[in-house]
């Protein structure tokens, strides 16, 4: 099981905190992941279009897209950050 | 050993004093403060989102690379969430050093890479209602020039 | 315009209060504070002379650089002056600006130019008595790279 | 008549914080001020030979060893600053 959690402006398009999903095991990376959330769930698929920029953690680091997901991380995916 | 302190709160920072270095080793002592601005005279309050946890991380990781790069003797990171309003004082970056060029530069890099690493998200109350503040280009920039190959150095 | 404030007192800096910039255009606060160091572990206290009048003005003018060469709010300048002991605040320097860059480099500019131009002199006391502490080449350079062609913009 | 004040190390070495000088109308920069007076006191030749590195300032404003100095400057010297 893989937890993902959406923050800010995507978090408020996606209408949920986090999503709890266990995807195939063909879904190995952060890109395959999210391409995989898309057409499970429509609404993550509208919310990540509308999100062009983003930025991804895995486990509280942030990671790129091809960085590697496994069963039992916490990915999670936010727009570019604007604190300070 | 170069301390590291770093806080979240939801309570206003002007309550909270900094440590104070008076320790006869830090020569030097450099402070951002970070306040609300109005630009535009439109923006009511301010709210910032933060990732419980990742955020503390995060802070706590970019004192360690700013350790690594300068001779500092102490750091203390404070960022505000929740609402805030104009005026006040959102985030907080102090480093004491020997020296104040070490001081200056490595608030400077904090504060940089802050603004483009840290989870941290602002959204605006206007007159139009709440919207979220989309990240700059120059904040991309400014954290970009400390990875440069020039500026290296870090590890 | 840029208010610039500056001040020569013989009372603990550590009393004064800057002025809180709270006014919602200057979203960046960069504060110096300069202490005095123990390095060797043998100085006992410092003392400060100037030249009343001039110091002041020499403040002042920095300060009015300062303002030409970057969009700054306010600036703040507090030196302290006669006997200080080690761990006191010996010289405060305070930039607001709308932009954070602009307060990093202005405060810096401030500080190196002000330990090469403006007419303060250190004495320190050790076991040996007192001693004139002598200018360091290191200082003389920091003020210079602002003189240079590529950071021309002044006049 | 021009008013000489001298601070720091310099001041302790002249033994002196100021003079009020006439010099001969031929002395018109400050480094002919340094050296007239030099001659005419030897206290403050030896003062300004144990002070190579120094600084100048005309009426409170700082300058160069070929400054002009009139009647009526006060023209101060000193080491260099060592404040902050």
């Amino acid at each position: 099981m893989i937890e993902v959690v959406f923050f800010a402006a995507l978090r408020e398009r996606v209408g949920e905190d986090s999503l709890r999903v266990t995807p195939p095991e063909t879904v190995t990376t952060v890109a395959a992941l999210c391409d995989w959330l898309a057409e499970q769930y429509p609404a993550v698929g509208q919310a990540l279009d509308a999100t062009p920029r983003r930025m991804v953690a895995i486990n509280e680091q942030l990671a790129e897209p091809d960085s590697a997901v496994a069963d039992g991380d916490t990915v999670a995916l936010f727009p570019p950050v604007t604190g300070g | 050993m170069t301390r590291i302190d770093v806080a979240i709160t939801a309570e206003p920072l002007e309550s909270r004093l900094s440590s104070e270095g008076r320790d006869g080793r830090s020569g030097a002592e450099v402070r951002f403060s970070g306040r609300v601005r109005d630009e535009s005279g439109q923006v009511r309050a301010l709210f910032l989102e933060h990732y419980p946890g990742m955020t503390e991380r995060a802070l706590r990781r970019i004192g360690e690379h700013a350790r690594e790069r300068w001779p500092l003797n102490a750091i203390e990171m404070i960022h505000r969430v929740g609402e805030i309003r104009v005026g006040e004082e959102i985030v907080r970056v102090v480093v004491w050093a020997g020296h104040r060029q070490a001081a200056f530069e490595a608030c400077a890099f904090l504060m940089d890479v802050l603004k483009s690493q840290v989870p941290l998200w602002k959204k605006e109350l206007t007159d139009d209602g709440w919207h979220w503040v989309e990240a700059r280009e120059r904040d991309a920039e400014a954290a970009a020039r400390w990875m440069a190959p020039s500026s290296e150095g870090a590890r």
